[in-house]
This record gives structure tokens, C-alpha cells and sequence, in this order.
């Protein structure tokens, strides 16, 4: 065990629950004034209830003893055996408790992504039904298929440094799905539904970026020098991205936005998650200017296109960017930053290219089927969708009883 | 002249404004507002403690047109703000006794 | 007794009040609302979808005054507020009947 | 049919809100507004400067009613207000012409 | 000294510091409009004030050479002799003045928590010589016993791993305290007294939570193990208590609402402070569901009960939830978890909870005596209380001459 | 390489970078709420700008191989050779490219906190090519001479810990010229300019104290013991200063506000800069008393005599408080705090405060004067202004095309 790597893992840790927070503020400023907390809830809740799924039965399911390459086993439910030594099968140098509690912070953000897309209409049961069904059935396979010992896309070769597949393009797609089944808010593309707090928004930006350093730099396991390129990468491409975002919209709308440089610097963020241990600062930026431009266009071009409802644009974010983040690993990541990985085709190796589409095929394949078959479940038991009338009151109100602001002195 | 008061729904605001403006009454005022009447109240829980609040969120929608246009603005609004159910609002009418339009100068009826 | 109920911009409602009480009225009401008129309203962006707001911020000030002041306050009121600019806002002038001062039960125009 | 506004302390709400309605009368709105009149206003300080603050927090509350009803709830609004100090507020009253439901379409006194 | 344990150290310090900010927030959003500014300003004021008296006596008063296990000596005021290099009493493997500059974070934010019970009324003035006073003659004495080396309560065996009897229930039943002396808000019970902005609440709690890391994890002193243990308590205890306050309120209210969720996870937090490093992960679980559940019940119903008007339930939170804490930590603790420490109730040692019980009592009892003496002989000087025309006005522009909002544009 | 070191300054790195989404906050809270997203969008672009620029060009030009003590060579450009090895010349511990990461979170928030100056009447694109001048034309020959190997005022003996020249001496005074060319904000003396949001404000505040951490103790580029006295001493002179500007305008105005609380600890924040690693606890209280009241008056005297319009206080924070800050080394630096530094004036040695004035005001000269040159050229080519309608309208809805809060349900 290395105390430089434990305490260095261990506030990592920390950086990455208080993204969820953060992930909170972001997605409640976009919301109207009389859903904010229930989209605050959304995540509030996902933190409760997945840091004790995770303990119980999430991690087993993830890095227990693999089967088949397609699951953990049971081995250590409620954390049998997961002590204050190292596994050295995971991470040599700090306490095996700790590289547990690092990956629960990853099991908790991932669902609370996916509530950005059916915000401000969803039943609260159903929505607690679906994220513990959709933890468990999707996200713990997932994360063992990619990072587990014996995972099966681990064994291909596929590069997912600090998750793009298991985190990004996962809750991404679902989203796309879990908008789709819910249908759209009512009134959507008639009222208005600007963001109520601009400014909640960017601070909870600001706390995701800084919580992200954890996120990334964190996923090299150890305070070395792989992790500081990580962290550099990562705050490139954020960069990047909120720049290129502000550009096209200055090109598209004739204006830059601040909400459109915070959603910038989130795209730029899920775009380098994948590669950000594998490529270098200047590639960093590329993937950056590309990622910001990318998530732009969807959110704005195609998703008015096909009209679904992706109210806070979880798809449009974490599926696109963490799409283009996955690919782009492909495109530039290079052994001279990480012998570890692999050349990507700038590189002159065609090949992981290939490799990294295959295995985003397979995630959005599998999260796409499994979350459609999640929710039509639900929907047989209970409604999904909140009424009419709980709708127009709002959600704060109508499922929660409380109201975000007293306006009067 | 007369003003036109109109309590009603946050939710209905948009489309009472647009269906004005589509005949033709492009001047309005909006204020925010909470009020009471046969609607009930919500309730609400803060750490335990329920308090039942009495004043719901409305819009007040306010109008002064010439008094030939009343009864046309009322129909309006009374069909685009009914829902049927007990909250849908009310309006008011009363006299104005003139007008002006600050920029202008312009007066009584030109003013509007 | 007059009802004066102007709606300016709010950057003016400083210049008015002042102007105002230089005239030694002091006793007014004011209410942040929204409202259209013959002014366009703005666009704005959210993550590339525009969204025409046709209903923009005014403030508007209410004064109750004797019959004989009216005349002169809504020349304060045009004088100060006005840019000459479309959205400078409307005076409306109406009827009150009676006022009554809380604290001392004071009844029509004494308790102005 | 009247209008009765009363521009009342913010603290006040509460009271004379259940008062009106422990006397039947339960249809009002209410607005959140700034006044000044004979209350002085209070200074506030933002890193060493000192800005007078004229217009004061205050709510309105409009209740329209049958001309019968107007003495009793001033009177009552009056008792709740008052604090015997500077600031307690002003009552006014003045005509209205006519009275719609928008649920029931019901017009006239039938709306209140 | 190792540089793994001084830089895990030096960022659990400066999370511990970010507890107090973030409990001006969640504090702040609790209070009415017009009195955020006067409930900021508790905790900003005492984070300048504790600061000074810290360096300047408090630290010696606590950690000084002990006098007859009651109060360290005067040797080093002014901090004379705290240095970079380690002192083997306390922590082998850090600078001196960084155990110092750790404590000095729970020096600051145990009075701050005592704010929370006399928020919307207290005189400024009052307040600030209540604040000195306490943290002279309560905290400083309280810290030497339990944590200072010849403190009584440490040679008793009472275990205290991060601080339930020192900061919680001594600031907790200080606070029941100061709201009865102080008496209620006027309109209690009839004026609604609903939070005035909820999401700023919920911001404050995200940011507890994540400085609890470094309040319960960096209590180990160095970056290993036991850290992580507790670490992982920690956020297990925060998740399960949330769950369980807003299961609770839904069967008591009908509805689950996001002030609990947050107002939960904080009771959790409470409840597993004096036990992260003694129980395992599983009955951290248990720690937070019953704290949850136990911290809801005071607040809605005993208070109710009881009609005392702690205005933001600092003792319904931090008194009752670090009772149960230091009790549950006489059932759960384990030397599997921490050899230092002892075996608890369910591993067949009932002595301990005993020890634990009367090291509550101890500090209930001294902590009540002395709180009530010291805001009576400030009575005797200064008026403690607004006048009502002041708490009708709101504290913000009497007492601070501020207004939080300027709502017009 | 030290992992124990390289762990903290990562975690230093993203301390130091959520300063700048903190500042945001800061400045946001205290404008008018028709500015409050274009406030914010200044440090935001500025995070994104300077990122990129320090990637490209910056890092080369302040840390590359000196030429002739005022700049550094080209041969980094695009971090060519910054790798993950350590660059023994500025720290043999850490990797090189976390050194560059270190030192970029510096460069962004510099020409952030000159934003506050002219907040509420910038144009944007003359926002933001201002701000890419001055950082390659200021800051980097700046960064050079005061940090760089063979930096003349590095070779001068000039103390500067954490960046009061570089950072805020410069900051500061290029704020001041600025706000003067530009002219004051329509309206100013006249119509209200109260904050339109104090509690953000105060968060702002909070995130920058708890990042100045990572500032100031980073500075040190290692978790050691003189890490641990810097990271002490910022902290009390925070609090000393908070302290000392509400005395201050208590006695002045009769009343303690909670803007001055924050606005106290920042300037102290600013004043300990740079001598944090030089100076003992005690000293940094006097440092921190001095600092928040010379600062007050500065702005609340100084600023009214002259009349300037500072919008937010860039000049009276960081002009006035760098100042001091940079006199006070001279004044209570110490050898026995720190053997590489140099004993001041109360040590009985004066001629370091003579060192300390001179390279203020060598500081001072060259960055007003090239501030001056590089508005006025940007002047030629476009307006720095925005029009009057705009500026009544607000930034926010003619520059960005948003409003921060919509109002209505
Ligand atoms: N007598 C009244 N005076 C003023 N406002 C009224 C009056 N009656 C109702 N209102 C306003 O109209 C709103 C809707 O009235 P309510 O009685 O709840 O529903 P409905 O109009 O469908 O019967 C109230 O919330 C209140 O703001
Ligand atoms: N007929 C009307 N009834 C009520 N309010 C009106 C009316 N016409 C205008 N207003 C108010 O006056 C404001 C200014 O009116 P507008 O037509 O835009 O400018 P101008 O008065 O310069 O012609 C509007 O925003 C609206 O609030
Ligand atoms: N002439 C008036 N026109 C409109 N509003 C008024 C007038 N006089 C007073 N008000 C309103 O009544 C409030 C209280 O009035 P004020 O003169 O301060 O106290 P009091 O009514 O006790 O004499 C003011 O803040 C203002 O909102």
C-alpha cells in the first residue's frame, strides 16, 4: 500500500460523489421553477439508494469473480472480503475498500444522468423502480463486461479509461429511451421551458468539472504521472469544448451563451472520459472542439428534427459526446502516453478504431434493448407517468408537497 | 375605456396572450399574484411539519381597451382560460377615465 | 380622488419616483409586472432553440391623488419616463371613491 | 360591486387574510409590492456605501365584493393592519363594473 | 513524517473548512428571506473568530500538556512551539501545525452548528460574545477530555473517532439550550415559516457531505486503511439515513420530499461520526437507517410535542442524531475494523456501550450546565434577543443594514 | 517522484480551479441582475480561452528556458517534451505536465479577477481579445520574471510565495486602468447598484477561500511541512481580514454586513499570497487585520474621492491588497518559517521590504502601462463599449441573448 496513492484515490472519491450534488444544481437551474426539486430529488435519491445497492450486491456484480465474462459472482455480497488490504487485481497499492467506494461514486453518478431526460414528468415510484432495475440489470453487467477482471469487452481490447461506455454512452442512450417511452412533456415546443436558474446551472457546471479531475485523473488508480496527463487532458478538453460550443452557436444564433459554455464544458468532459489516460493534450483538444460542435448540432439541429423530448439533454450530452469520445480513443490514443493501451488510427493502427465501435455498438445495443424492456415492465405494474394535472401544478408540488421558493418576504 | 382584469391560471397565460394577439389586442399587462376563492389550497411538508398554504399562484392579466371591445376580449378569455375546473379565475371590469401614451403624448382612446 | 396607474421602464422608475416626491407627492405603489404593446419582444437562447418573449419587464406605478393633482403628476410622469422610444409605456387615470389611512382611520382625501 | 385595495405590512398578510375569511369572505388576490408614503425608508450598505432605500415591501390585497360588504371589511382589514405605527397602509375603494366566472361563466354579482 | 499522509491530511483540513460555508447555505435556505444574510453571517463570523481563538488559546486549551485530565496547559498559546515538524502525541506522520490546522476546522463548525437552533432572532453582539465564551469554556475544555492526551473521558475508553460528543451532541444540546433561553420566533406556530429558498438548503448539504469526508476519514490521521473504512461509513451511513427519513415521512405525511432527503443524509452523517472507524460497512447501514429515522421522529414530533422552537433543528439533528451515534457506536464498534478500538454489544462486549452512555451524559450534563450559565451572565451584560420590530423587519436589514435579494431588475 | 507530493499538488491543481467558477460567483452575485450571466461568462470564456492558450503558448513563455531574465524560450510550445517525468528545475517530484497544470489554474484566474473591474459595459469579443493579449503580453513576461529560472526579479531576491505580483498586484492595477477606460457604467452615483444576489456572493467566497488553499499550500509543490504553515497561515489571515473589515465599517457605517465578512476574507486571502510560505501564524494575523481595513477603505473612501467605477472591487481587492501583501513579506518574512526565503524588516532586516517595493513597483509600472497600450490599440480596430440600450437593456439579453431566472412559474 502507498499512502500517496490512497490519500490521492481517497479524495478522488470524494471529488466524484460531489459531482452527483452537482449534477443536481445543473440539472435543476434548466428546469421550470415548479420542478426543481423534483429533479433535485432525482439525483438526491440515486446517491441514497445506489451507494447502499452498490454495498449490497452492485459491486459483486461487477468485479467479483467473473463468469463467463459476462458477470461477477456473488462472492462478495454486502462486501465480504472487501478489507482495508489491497486486491491487487484491481489496484496494488490501495485498500480494497477504497477502489470499491472510488467505483461506487461512478455506480452512483451514471443513473442520475439518465434523469435528465425525463425530468419534469416522471411518477416518482416508477422512477425509483427503474433506477434500481436499470443499476442492476444494466449498469453492474456493463461495468464488469468493460473493467471487470475477465469482462469480455475488457478482453477485446477496447480502450474506456475513466468510462465512456460504462457511464456515458450507457445512461446516454438510455435516456434517449426513457424520453421516448415517457413521451414529451406537455406543452413541449408550445410554452416556454427555459431554464429557471441560469446560474444554478453553472455552478453545478463548475462542480462537475472540478469533480470530473476525480473522475479521470482518479481512474489511473494511483497518484502518478498517467494521472496528472489525465488530469491535464481533461481539463483541455473541457476547455475546448465550451469554446467551440459558444463558437457554433455564435455561428448558428448569431450569439454566445452562458448556458451554452457550461454545456460546452460538460460535452468537452464526457468526450475525453474514455481516452483521457491514452491521448495527449493535443489531441485533447481536438476531441474537445469536436465534442463541443457535436453535442451543439444534436441538441439543436436534430433533436428538433425528430422531436423527442430529451428535456435536459442527457442523450444529447452524455450519448453523443461519450459516442464521439469512444471513436475518437480510436482515432488518437497512443502507447507513448500509456503502454498500457494501445496506437489509435493517427497512430497508423487502424484496428482499435474498429474495436471501439464494436464495443459502443454492443453497449448501445444492450442498453437500448435492456432499458426498453425495463420500463415496459414497470409500465405493467405501475404508471410511469404523472397525471395531467400533477403535471401542469408541478412536480415539486404534486410529489414532493414542497415548493423550492417562498416568494413573499 | 375599461380595464380589463383577469385572474387566472400560470398556465394558461400563454395561450390567453396568443389568442389576444390573434385578434388583435396587442397592449397587456401581466403581474404575478397569489390568490384565494373556492379553490383549496395545497399542502406542504417541511420537515414533518404540514402547513397548509391558502394563496395558489395566479396571473393577473390586465387590458384597457375601448369599451366596444369588451365583450369580444371577455369571450376570449373566458374560452382559452377554462379548464372546467374550480381555479379557472375571474374577470373584472371597470371604467378608465382616460389614457396616454408616454412617448406620444397621445391621449383617450388614440392612446391605446 | 384619481387613480394614476403609469407602466414605464423600470431604469425609470428611480427618475420618476425622485421627480415625483420633488413635488411633494410621496404616498405611491409600484408592482413589478410585465407586459406588450407595440414594443417587439426579445429573443433568447437556450442550447440553440430561440424563444420569442414577447412579454418584457415594466414596472408599474400607482398613485391615488385629489382630482386636481392629476394633471400635473402625469406631466412629471410623461417628462421623466420618456425616452422617445417605442416601450415607454401608458398612463391610465380612474375613479376612486374612497381612501382610508390604517393607522389613524383618516377617510377620503385626508387620508391621502 | 366594489373594489377594495388595501396596501398593507408584509407581516400582516396572514391575519387579515384569515380574518377575511372567517367572515365569509374567501375570493382575493394578492400582490407582492413596493410603496412609500410617510414611512422613511431604510439604508443599506454595500461595502462601505450607503444607499437610501425608499420603497418598501408592502402587499396588496384586492378583494372585490356587493357594496353591501364594503364597510364590514374595511373595517376588519383596519382592525388586523394596524400596528399604531408609521407604515400600516392605505385602503382604497373604488367602482367595478361587472364580474365574470370563468368556470361557470357566471357574470355579475353571481361571480363573486 | 510521510508526504502521503500530510497531503491527504492538508485536503481533508480544507474539506473540513468547506463544512462551514456550506453550512451557512443549507442553513441559510432554511430561514425566511429576510433573514439569509443574519443566518450566513453565524457561521461566517465564527469561522473568523474560532480561527484567531484557536491559534491564539484554544489550541493549547485542547491539546496542551493535560492539567489533572481536565484542560491542556497554556505552553503553547499562540501556537509557540507548533512547528512543521510532527508531534508524536497526536499524529507521528504529519507537521505539528497541520493537527493543529485540522482541529482548528472542528473548532470552527461545532459552535456554527449551535447557530442553527437561535436562527431569525439573536442580537448580533450577543452572539458573538455567546460564540467566544462557548468555544472557551465548552468546546475547548470538552476537546481536552476526549481527544487530548490525559483527557478523562480518552482514559475512560469512551470512543469518539470523529467527534460525536465534541462537536454534535456538545453543540447539539447547547442549541436546545440557547432556543430555550432565548424563547420562539415571534409567530411560531401561526406565520409560515417555510424555507425560503430549499435548493440552497440542498446545496449546503451536498457540500457537508462532501467535507464529512475529510471530517470522518481524515480523523484516522494519515491516508490508510482505516481512512477508507471510515470513508466508506461514512457515505454509507449519509445514504442510508436520507432513505430512511424520506420512507419515514412518507408514511407518516403522505409524501417524500427533498428536505428531508438532504436533511436525512445530514442526520446519517451525525450518526456515524463517533463510529466511521470503529463499525463495518453493514452496520453503518443500520447506524444510518435508525439515525434517519430517529432524527425525523424528534424533529416532527417531539418538538411538536415539546413546542420548544429550535429553529433549524441543530438539536433535533446534531443532538439527537450524536447520541444515537455514540450509543450505536457502544453496539457496532468491532476491533476486526480497528484494534485500537473495542468490541461493541453484538460482538458480546456489553461494557462498552456503558462507557459510551456515560461519556454522553458527562457531556449532555456539562454541556447544558454550561451553556445555560454563559448565556445568563451575557444576559446580565447585553440584551440577547432582538427587538420585535427588528424580527419583524427581518435580522438582514436591521442588525447587517443588507438586503439578500434586490428583486427588481 | 514522491507520489505523496504528486497526489497533492493534483488535488491542489483542481482546488485552484474551481476558484475561478467560485469567482464567477463572487462577482455574479454583487451586479445587477440584468448582468449576472454575462459576469459569469467571463471567468467561464476565460477558463476556456486561457486553458488553451497556456497549453499552446503560455507555459513556454513564462516557465521555457529564459531568455535574457524577461521571457521564456519557444521550445515548449504546445508542450513539446512536457511529459510526466519530473523538471527538476521547478520540481523534482511531481511530473512536469502537473507542474504546467499547477501553473495553468494560475493563469486563468488572473485575468478573471480583472473582469470584476469592468463588469456591466464590456463588449464581448473586446472582452475576449483583451484578455488573450494581456495574458501573452502581461501575464506570461510577468509569470517569467517572477517564477521563471532566470526571471530578473526571481534573481532580485524578491519574495512572491503564491502570486501576489504576478497574480494580484497585476490583476489588480490592470483592473483599475481598465475600469478607467472604459468609463462608468450609465447611471453610476445614481441609481442603485446594490448586488442582486448577496448569498451567491457569499458561496463564491467560500469556494475561494476553500481554493485558496490549494493556492497557496500548492505553492510549495509538495506535502510538506512549509505546505502545511502556508496552508495555516492563509486560513487566519482570511480570517483576520474578515474580521477586520466588519470592525472597520461597524465603526464606520454602524453596521457589520455580510457582503463585508466575504469581502474581508478575500482581501486577506489576497494580502497572505505572498508571503504565506515566509511568514509564522501570528504574523499573518497582523497581515490579515491590516489587510482587511486598508481594503475597506480603499474601497469605500479612496474609491468614492476619486470616483472611478470599479464595478466590483478588482482595484480595491487585489490592487490594494497585493500591495500590502507584498510590502507585509518585507516586513514579517521569516527564515525560520522558511530557510529559502529571507528574514523582513521586524527581523532586522530592511533591505527585502526595499527588494518587495521595488518589484511592486516594477510590476505596477509595466502592467498599467501595457494595460493602457493594449485597450487603446484594441480601441482602434473595435468598440470596448456596449451601446447605451444595450447597457440598459443588460448584458445578459443583448450580449448573450438569456435571462438568468425566469421569473414566472
Ligand atoms: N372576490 C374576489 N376578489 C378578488 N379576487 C378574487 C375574488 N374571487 C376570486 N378571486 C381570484 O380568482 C382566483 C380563482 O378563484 P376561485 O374561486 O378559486 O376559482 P373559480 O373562479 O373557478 O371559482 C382566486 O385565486 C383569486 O385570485
Ligand atoms: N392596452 C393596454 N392595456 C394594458 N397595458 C398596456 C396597454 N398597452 C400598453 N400597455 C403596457 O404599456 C407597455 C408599453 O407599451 P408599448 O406599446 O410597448 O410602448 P408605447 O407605450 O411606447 O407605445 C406595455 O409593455 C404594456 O405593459
Ligand atoms: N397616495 C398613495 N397612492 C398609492 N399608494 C399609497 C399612497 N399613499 C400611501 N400608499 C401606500 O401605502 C403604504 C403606506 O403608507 P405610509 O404613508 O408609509 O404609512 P401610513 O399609511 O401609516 O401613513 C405606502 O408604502 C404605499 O405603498
Amino acid at each position: 500500500m502507498d499512502t500517496g496513492d490512497t490519500g490521492f484515490i481517497m479524495i478522488c472519491t470524494a471529488l466524484v460523489f460531489l459531482m452527483t450534488p452537482g449534477l443536481a444544481l445543473f440539472y435543476g437551474g434548466m428546469v421550470r421553477k415548479k420542478n426543481v426539486l423534483s429533479t433535485l430529488m432525482h439525483s438526491w435519491i440515486i446517491i441514497g439508494i445506489m451507494s447502499l445497492q452498490w454495498i449490497l450486491v452492485g459491486f459483486t456484480l461487477a468485479f467479483g469473480p467473473d463468469h463467463y465474462g459476462l458477470i461477477g459472482g456473488l462472492d462478495w455480497l454486502g462486501l465480504k472480503g472487501v478489507g482495508m488490504e489491497p486486491n491487487p487485481d484491481y489496484a496494488g497499492t490501495i485498500p480494497a475498500i477504497l477502489f470499491m467506494g472510488f467505483q461506487m461514486m461512478f455506480a452512483v453518478i451514471t443513473p442520475a444522468l439518465i434523469s435528465g431526460s425525463i425530468a419534469e414528468r416522471m411518477r416518482f415510484p416508477a422512477f425509483i423502480v427503474f433506477m434500481l432495475l436499470w443499476a442492476t440489470f444494466v449498469y453492474d453487467p456493463l461495468a464488469h463486461w468493460v473493467w471487470g477482471v475477465g469482462g469480455f469487452l475488457r478482453e477485446l481490447g477496447a480502450l474506456d479509461f475513466a468510462g465512456g461506455n460504462v457511464v456515458h454512452i450507457s445512461s446516454g442512450y438510455s435516456a434517449l429511451i426513457a424520453a421516448l417511452v415517457l413521451g414529451k412533456r406537455n406543452g413541449f415546443g408550445k410554452d416556454s421551458m427555459a431554464p429557471h436558474h441560469v446560474p444554478m446551472t453553472v455552478l453545478g457546471a463548475g462542480l462537475l468539472w472540478f469533480g470530473w479531475f476525480g473522475f479521470n485523473a482518479g481512474s489511473s488508480l494511483g497518484a502518478n504521472g498517467l494521472a496528472a496527463m489525465a488530469f491535464v487532458n481533461t481539463n483541455t478538453a473541457a476547455a475546448a469544448a465550451a469554446i467551440s460550443w459558444v463558437v457554433v452557436e455564435r455561428l448558428h444564433r448569431g450569439k454566445s451563451t452562458m448556458l451554452g459554455a457550461a454545456s460546452g464544458a460538460v460535452a468537452g468532459l464526457v468526450a475525453i472520459t474514455p481516452g483521457a489516460g491514452f491521448v495527449t493534450p493535443l489531441s485533447s483538444i481536438v476531441i474537445g472542439l469536436v465534442g463541443g460542435a457535436v453535442c451543439y448540432l444534436a441538441i439543436s439541429v436534430i433533436k428538433a428534427k425528430f422531436g423527442y423530448d430529451d428535456a435536459l439533454d442527457a442523450f444529447g450530452c452524455h450519448g453523443i459526446g461519450g459516442t464521439w469520445g469512444a471513436l475518437a480513443t480510436g482515432i488518437f490514443a497512443t502507447t507513448s502516453i500509456n503502454p498500457a493501451g494501445a496506437d489509435g488510427l493517427i497512430y497508423g493502427n487502424s484496428s482499435l478504431l474498429g474495436i471501439q465501435a464494436m464495443s459502443v455498438g454492443i453497449t448501445v445495443m444492450f442498453t437500448v434493448a435492456a432499458t426498453f424492456i425495463i420500463l415496459k415492465l414497470i409500465a405493467l405494474v405501475m404508471k410511469l407517468r404523472v397525471s395531467e394535472e400533477q403535471e401542469s401544478n408541478g412536480l415539486d408540488l404534486s410529489l414532493h408537497g414542497e415548493r423550492a421558493y417562498s416568494e413573499f418576504v | 375605456m375599461k380595464k380589463i382584469e383577469a385572474i387566472i391560471r400560470p398556465g394558461k397565460l400563454d395561450s390567453v396572450k396568443d389568442a389576444l394577439s390573434n385578434h388583435g389586442v396587442n397592449g397587456l399587462t401581466v403581474t404575478q399574484v397569489i390568490g384565494c376563492g373556492k379553490q383549496k389550497g395545497n399542502t406542504q411538508i417541511y420537515r414533518g411539519v404540514e402547513y397548509t398554504v391558502h394563496l395558489i399562484p395566479k396571473v393577473k392579466i390586465e387590458v384597457i381597451v375601448m369599451d366596444k371591445f369588451v365583450e369580444e376580449i371577455i369571450q376570449i378569455i373566458t374560452t382559452e382560460a377554462r379548464t372546467g375546473e374550480i381555479g379557472d379565475g375571474k374577470i373584472f371590469v371597470s371604467a378608465v377615465e382616460n389614457a396616454f401614451t408616454i412617448r406620444t403624448g397621445a391621449t383617450g382612446e388614440q392612446a391605446l
